[in-house]
């Protein structure tokens, strides 16, 4: 089995980073998995995403067309993947930013008010942890625990400020979702 | 002081902080919602007038997204010299 | 004063406007990258001087790859460092149409150091922007040419060791040094003096070309936000405070045609 | 050692670094900076010899000098980097000199763009610059297999005293994969006896890859050829993968041979009979294997990041056994499973 | 107009005039040098574009730059200049405009030396810069041939909007012999409405070998696939000469095909029914004539002056109808009848 | 005076002989080219200095492609124009070597122009000779960078023409100008005088690399009686009355560090 | 039929120009014709040869391994393509520059005292006609009278000068070799 | 005026004539025969022994033709200054 999963939006919105977490907790968990980073044409603040596919055999392709789950951070994203997420799949997206309503009838969509919710962290770059929490939670393909733990371990010397408050949003996306009762199912 | 005013293309803008910056009013501030791009955008609060039209603000901008008026006496060839500020009294392409 | 001044005096005049040589296109420069405001001095200078429709750029490789779709010119994008050859190779067809490069620091004092010192060494007619930011921006702020001594970046993550990598390249003073070059200049734009200036040294050098003067180059100091790791406040200030110590802003070469044309205005 | 979590440019450069590499000159280019970036910190780390040249031409001179010292030297780059390094690369292939080239391809021709290719094949393969050489070409596929043959590019390099290029594309520089590094090999640094070094107690050494008279440069050329021959005949490379029972032979490369296998598998499971062979080596090409598994097969299908170039040298394997398709996308778009996969099924139902 | 006697360089030079050349830039190698010599004092005298440039880098742009006018710009080099210029050829292959390029070509690899060589082969035929790309490759055999490629490289080059080489060897470049050159043809000089002109009265135009999103430059690079087909079904150009009833073919190019030719009317006279296959346009490569002359053949002998590159050609033509046999020599060795004539008597013994 | 001295007196010593860093083979100059002349003085000071068994050459692409076989010297020939980056490669890895390159002025001022320019920023601290001819020798005599106004070569039928060509180039004048340069001097070999003079030059460029001064390099006026239709003596002549009117000779940097060796001797 | 020619000799020997004469007469005589020129690694001075082909149909190779006819100018050529010339051929040689004494019987042997011939006409460059002008009168591969001609006709304006001392030089030694009778037959 | 001789070697040298212009005794002139490579080498003709052995000619001679030989009051360490004449005294390789 495998999984795979876009999170997209602007450059400063972390998607990277929040493709980290998984790719990290994966490869703690023994999971096979890749990462993958793709830039817009601008030389920073554009849209950017990471692809992550995680599974149990070895994975073939690190680009995905059609994705099990999209997290999209900012309105461009969402209506650019709005319509790839393959059908049966998952859309997550950060309802602080994005004001549109999903119109396809195949695939989840679960709205997580990340930026604000990352305001209450008092923090407003964690958003995108905000979001893997969310979808941790959803979708059980990796524990929450192990996304958790994944930052305290591999978080870079420079960036340990950062260890506690992606944790927290973690866990508040994980805690928002329960909160909004599970989705339906497909 | 001659009277002026600013029009900020929102979604040129990218929300540099630089008009704000140079402002000797101080009178642009960022907006708090996003344009199109994702940038919050500058805007102009000048309740009292206070804006001079002295351009600072568009000469510094690196997008081109402040457009400046100014009230003038208006006599004809007297436009201000072109070394101290570009007047191109026309419409963005 | 009488009745109808007072009446035109009620009229609100556009005193700034988004120059015509300019596109409607929004530029993917990063925001408050000193590039935007270089493309639009120049363009101002086009259209001051009326030269839109005889003027084609060449755009190098670097963040200022599009320049060819911001300015309204026909205009191509040379190979990394070859704008000054490919410039001339269309210079040289077309001697009443006025051609101009825009190079970033890796492109011209980098890769294109030879066709940059050629070219001023031919005097070749044409005129050469040159942005220097004091790293590569495009592929993530490595060590440029330009990089100052000590100045951190992502291949000096010791900071720029001029034992090993030698001192900073002053293109300016570099190309004033060889015969064919006509007007040299350094600018910056962090403030109206020097953006005006700036523009001055546009204008010039564009009229030193119309008047088949030679080359002409003009140097920027130019801001890199996002690699620098400052706010765009901050990098201006970093120009002001820093580079320009190292890199002195003024006129290296005005040559005696040049001078002529200074004192037509 | 254990697993961590690499992008691939980090791990080619950390590769080489533990392998043994002794100097490294590069200049910057997308999608391979970071590979650059890398060595800028830990070279000077390690007491070894980095230095970002002003040009990718600097670079491979700079390289070449390094490499007649003896030394193990490297540079790496990108499509419009590689092609500027032309006249050196034909330098050194007739030098006689150890040296290692990465290329992460990215789209192309021109300044193309910065997304992921495979269109420096024919250039990487054939010796884009001129004259009668080649260069041994290792294309990995995942980024441990970037580590591994990142390391035997030196060591075939060393043993042949030739230019070995690893063939990454853009894909295989910027992803993340879990991969263990080999540990740090500690190399014997005594110059070898061909070796500058200052002609201390012996005659003179000279290298060159130049000889004014005609006899002497064709003898030159007949050793060349006689090395790239035992190079062809001792290090070939590739991956067969349920090519015993295929009906439907798949080709593909580096990433795109993964991606391939991917819609290998997913074929079987729709009950068509495809096999993979997936060249490692690009040069020496893995002819033998390809033509003998493409005699028991209904059709081949070459898939590549680009218009089509391996094709070529698959069809000479093939040699007229069975029909050869290709299926390409050029200009930095990545073929995905699905379509490899259509093609496929397409092919099974033709067949 | 009467033949005149006339070295290869010089014919091509002036053929290139009188086609209509605008702009020369180059810079001297040997064996070419000639062509820019007679340029630098032709062309003013004609009111058009000279440049000795300081390096064939910036020689290849300046072609880029003039081409983008709508000019007919050339420039001429051997082997250590053409592998300078991959980049830039690559950048003008995908940009759309036409440029012709001469390879007087010599002996490789690196320095090589100054006598003839057809090494170049692969480099000029598959493109030996980074990208999906190829360009026209015309091989004269004689100087009056070398006159008429060089009319028909700048009319194919304009007409397809592409990269025209004209592949001389060093013989070609260096002999002498009678020849008549064309008349000066008037052409006229109206820019193309894609050239850059300044943008009077229209849109701007732009010349670009870039598109950042993988997308369009993937379009970009189906356009010129598609051109490079039309081309392929086109522009194929060969000489047959006693292919008829031909037990053994020949296949050579440039001056070694006329060599060759010595050397099949010769193993006629001993009872050998040799035939032979001159391509002359080596991209696109005549595969199909090839692949029919094959198809009564015993043998196929490929015979180049370098270790074997256009090989490989013949054997994806021939297909395994009949075994393909090499002669070659690199180097800048010239292969004289006699051997050939001895490779072709051998072979015919053991067929 | 002591009776022995006057026995000795009698005693013939040999005071010229071809020095020992020279190879016995009969080099492939033309007749009279100071090509020759400059490669022995260099033999000379190698055998002076002693540093034969601990120097590498780097030979160019042009008439003195052979360099590697006169001089006993490990040795490579560099790609035309790239001498300072393989040097640079060598002395990267062998900083206690003296690293030299042996240049023409096409391959170092024509398509070199880029490695050398950038070597003397980088302050490598390596040597380069530069002979200055005035045109390609190898090639048969084409226009090169260094090729005087008006001068006639078989690319510039009608003379140089400053005009399009612009103005010769100034190498060693250029080079000084660099920052990490640290000798510069412009030598000629057409008496006793400046053969003397070019080797004092010589021999501090070598010590100044020796010293780990930085880059060093000596440029030559050389003959080329071949191409430019002169006997050898009138060659000579030439480069006294004609050249070095627009090449004065001289030391052009001579950086603190190569002062003090200087005074030292 | 072909024939085969190569001058060889030092740079200065004008064998290159030699073999030009024998190109263009052959030329005007509307003969098949190619002449190709090589050099020795010197940049000057050192050794040249050039090869011409000529004859009644289309030539194949402009270079030979085994030419039909050698004009040696000097001692390294004359030992360099003694054992070259094919079987049945001629070797003509400057008697003036050359000592040494032919060692194979299946060739024919002429020798020439082209400079001594050349400086009784006043000048020493012109010996190279000397030596076509006895090859013409040996071979009779070209007319004497056309090769005179030729020189007339196709002399640059820079050289017209040469253009007698040429034809004086094609005579002398037309005259020498009828002088020492026709060689023998093989 | 000290004695001196020189040696010229017949096979390295080009007969550019370069010692003849220099010698300021005139004493070397071309041979009338070739050397091997074709050249007419210099000679020196020095009946009167007026060659003081200066090296003027070795000095410039392109191809290190010439050896010069001086008779001289030996004192040791007391060898010419070599910025005025070079003074090695070994064989050549
Ligand atoms: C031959 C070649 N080498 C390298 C690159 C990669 N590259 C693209 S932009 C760039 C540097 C740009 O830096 P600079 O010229 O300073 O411009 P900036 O982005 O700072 O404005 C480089 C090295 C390339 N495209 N082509
Ligand atoms: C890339 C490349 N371009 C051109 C040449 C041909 N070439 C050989 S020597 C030479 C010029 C030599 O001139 P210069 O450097 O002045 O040396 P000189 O012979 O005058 O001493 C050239 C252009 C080459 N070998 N390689
Ligand atoms: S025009 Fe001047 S006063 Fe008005 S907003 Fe701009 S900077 Fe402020
Ligand atoms: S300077 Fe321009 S882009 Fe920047 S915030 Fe102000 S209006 Fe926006
Ligand atoms: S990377 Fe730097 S130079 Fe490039 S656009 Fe961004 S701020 Fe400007
Ligand atoms: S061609 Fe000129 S530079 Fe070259 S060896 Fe001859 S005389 Fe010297
Ligand atoms: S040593 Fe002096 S005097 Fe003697 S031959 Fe030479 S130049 Fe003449
Ligand atoms: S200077 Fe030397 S090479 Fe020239 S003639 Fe005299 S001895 Fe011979
Ligand atoms: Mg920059
Ligand atoms: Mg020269």
């Amino acid at each position: 089995m495998q999984t795979s999963v876009v999170i997209a939006g602007f450059g400063g919105q972390g998607v990277l980073f929040a493709g980290l977490i998984l790719a990290y907790a994966a490869m703690d968990k023994e999971l096979y998995v890749t990462w993958y980073p793709s830039y817009g044409p601008e030389m920073r603040g554009g849209t950017a995403s990471a692809t992550v596919v995680l599974g149990d055999e070895e994975i073939g392709s690190p680009v995905v067309r059609h994705p099990d789950i999209v997290i999209a951070m900012n309105g461009p994203s969402f209506r650019k993947y709005e319509p790839l997420v393959k059908p049966g799949g998952m859309l997550f997206y950060n309802a602080s930013l994005i004001a549109d309503a999903g119109t396809r009838t195949d695939i989840r969509y679960v709205a997580v008010p990340a930026n604000a919710i990352a305001a209450e962290i008092g923090d407003t770059r964690v958003a995108n942890a905000v979001m893997v929490g969310a979808l941790a939670a959803v979708t059980g393909i990796l524990p929450l625990e192990a996304l958790v733990e994944t930052v305290e371990r591999h978080m870079p010397p420079a960036r340990r400020a950062m260890v506690f408050p992606n944790q927290e949003a973690l866990r508040r996306g994980a805690q928002v979702v329960a909160g909004l009762g599970q989705p339906v199912a497909s | 002081m001659p009277k002026g005013r600013i029009v900020i293309h929102v979604e040129a803008c990218k929300g540099c902080q630089l008009c704000t910056s140079v402002c000797p009013s101080g009178l642009i501030r960022m907006s708090a919602s996003f344009n199109r791009k994702g940038y919050r955008p500058a805007e102009l609060v000048d309740p009292t007038g206070r804006c001079t039209g002295c351009a600072l603000c568009a000469m510094i901008c690196p997008d081109a997204a402040i457009e400046v008026y100014r009230e003038a006496k208006v006599k004809p060839h007297a436009a201000p010299p072109v070394e101290e500020v570009v007047v191109i009294v026309t419409e963005p392409a | 004063m009488d009745e109808q001044v007072v009446v035109v005096a009620l009229q609100e005049q556009k005193v700034y406007s988004r120059p015509r040589a300019l596109t409607a296109e929004t530029t993917n420069y990063c925001p408050g990258c000193t590039h935007g405001l270089i493309n639009k001095l120049i363009a101002e200078v086009i259209d001051e001087l009326g030269i839109q429709e005889n003027t084609i750029s060449v755009s190098p490789v670097g963040c200022a790859v599009f320049f060819y779709r911001y300015l309204v010119l026909d205009g191509v994008v040379a190979p990394h460092g070859r704008a000054p050859a490919v410039a001339t190779g269309i210079k040289r067809m077309l001697p009443d149409r006025v051609v101009i490069t825009y190079q970033g620091d890796g492109d011209m004092a980098a890769i294109g150091m030879s066709e940059i010192v050629w070219t001023a060494m031919r005097g070749e007619n044409i005129t050469a922007f040159f942005v220097n930011n004091a790293n590569y921006g495009m592929t993530g702020g490595q060590m440029a040419p330009t990089t100052l001594a000590g100045q951190v970046t992502t291949t000096s993550p010791q900071g720029r060791d001029v034992e090993t990598m030698g001192m900073p390249t002053r293109m300016a003073e570099m190309l004033a040094g060889l015969p064919g070059s006509a007007y040299v200049a350094r600018c910056a734009t962090y403030d109206a003096r020097t953006i005006r200036d700036a523009r001055n040294a546009i204008r010039l050098a564009l009229r030193a070309q119309m008047a088949g003067a030679g080359f002409s180059m003009v140097e920027f100091l130019s801001s890199c936000p996002t690699n620098w790791g400052l706010s765009p406040q901050e990098a201006l200030q970093w120009i002001k405070q820093t580079m320009v110590a190292y890199y002195p802003l003024g006129e290296f070469k005005v040559s005696e045609a040049v001078q002529r044309l200074k004192a037509k205005r | 050692m254990a697993k961590e979590l690499l992008k691939g440019n980090i791990a080619i450069a950390e590769a080489a670094l533990r392998a043994g590499v002794d100097a490294y000159f590069g200049y910057p280019i997308t999608p391979q900076t970071e590979l650059l970036e890398h060595m800028s910190r830990r070279m000077p780390e390690l007491g070894r010899v980095f230095l970002q040249a002003e040009s990718e031409i600097a670079a491979i001179n700079m390289v070449y000098g390094a490499a007649c010292t003896g030394a193990w030297a490297m540079t790496s780059s990108s499509g419009p980097g590689i092609s500027l390094m032309q006249e050196g690369l034909s330098y050194i292939a007739l030098s006689d000199v150890p040296a290692v080239v990465v290329d992460i391809m990215r789209g192309g021709p021109g300044l193309g763009n910065i997304q992921p290719s495979q269109a420096d094949y024919n250039q990487l393969t054939r010796g884009g610059g001129h004259g009668d050489y080649r260069c041994i070409v290792l294309a990995p596929a995942t980024v441990q297999e970037a580590i591994d043959l990142t390391v035997l590019a030196f060591d075939l390099a060393d043993k042949y005293r030739a230019v070995a290029i690893l063939a990454g594309d853009g894909l295989i520089g910027q992803m993340m994969e879990p991969a263990e590094l080999p540990p740090m090999r500690q190399r014997s640094r005594t110059p070898p006896p061909w070796a500058l070094t200052g002609a201390r107690g012996r005659p003179p050494n000279s290298i060159t890859a130049f000889s004014i008279a005609a006899e002497t440069l064709e003898a030159m050329n007949w050793q060349l050829q006689a090395k790239l021959q035992r190079i062809r005949e001792r290090e070939v490379r590739y991956e067969a993968w349920l090519t015993e029972d295929a009906e439907l032979l798949v080709v593909a490369f580096g990433s795109v041979g993964r991606i391939a296998k991917t819609a290998v598998r997913e074929a079987r499971a729709y009950g068509v009979r495809a096999g993979l062979i997936r060249p490692i080596t690009l040069w020496p090409f893995p002819y033998a294997p390809i033509a003998q598994a493409a005699a028991r097969v209904k059709a081949v299908l070459v898939v590549e990041m680009n218009a089509g170039q391996m094709v070529d040298d698959v069809r000479m394997a093939v040699c007229g056994q069975a029909p050869v398709h290709f299926h390409g996308r050029p200009g930095g778009s990545v073929p995905v499973p699905e379509e490899i996969l259509e093609r496929i099924m397409t092919l099974s139902k033709e067949g």
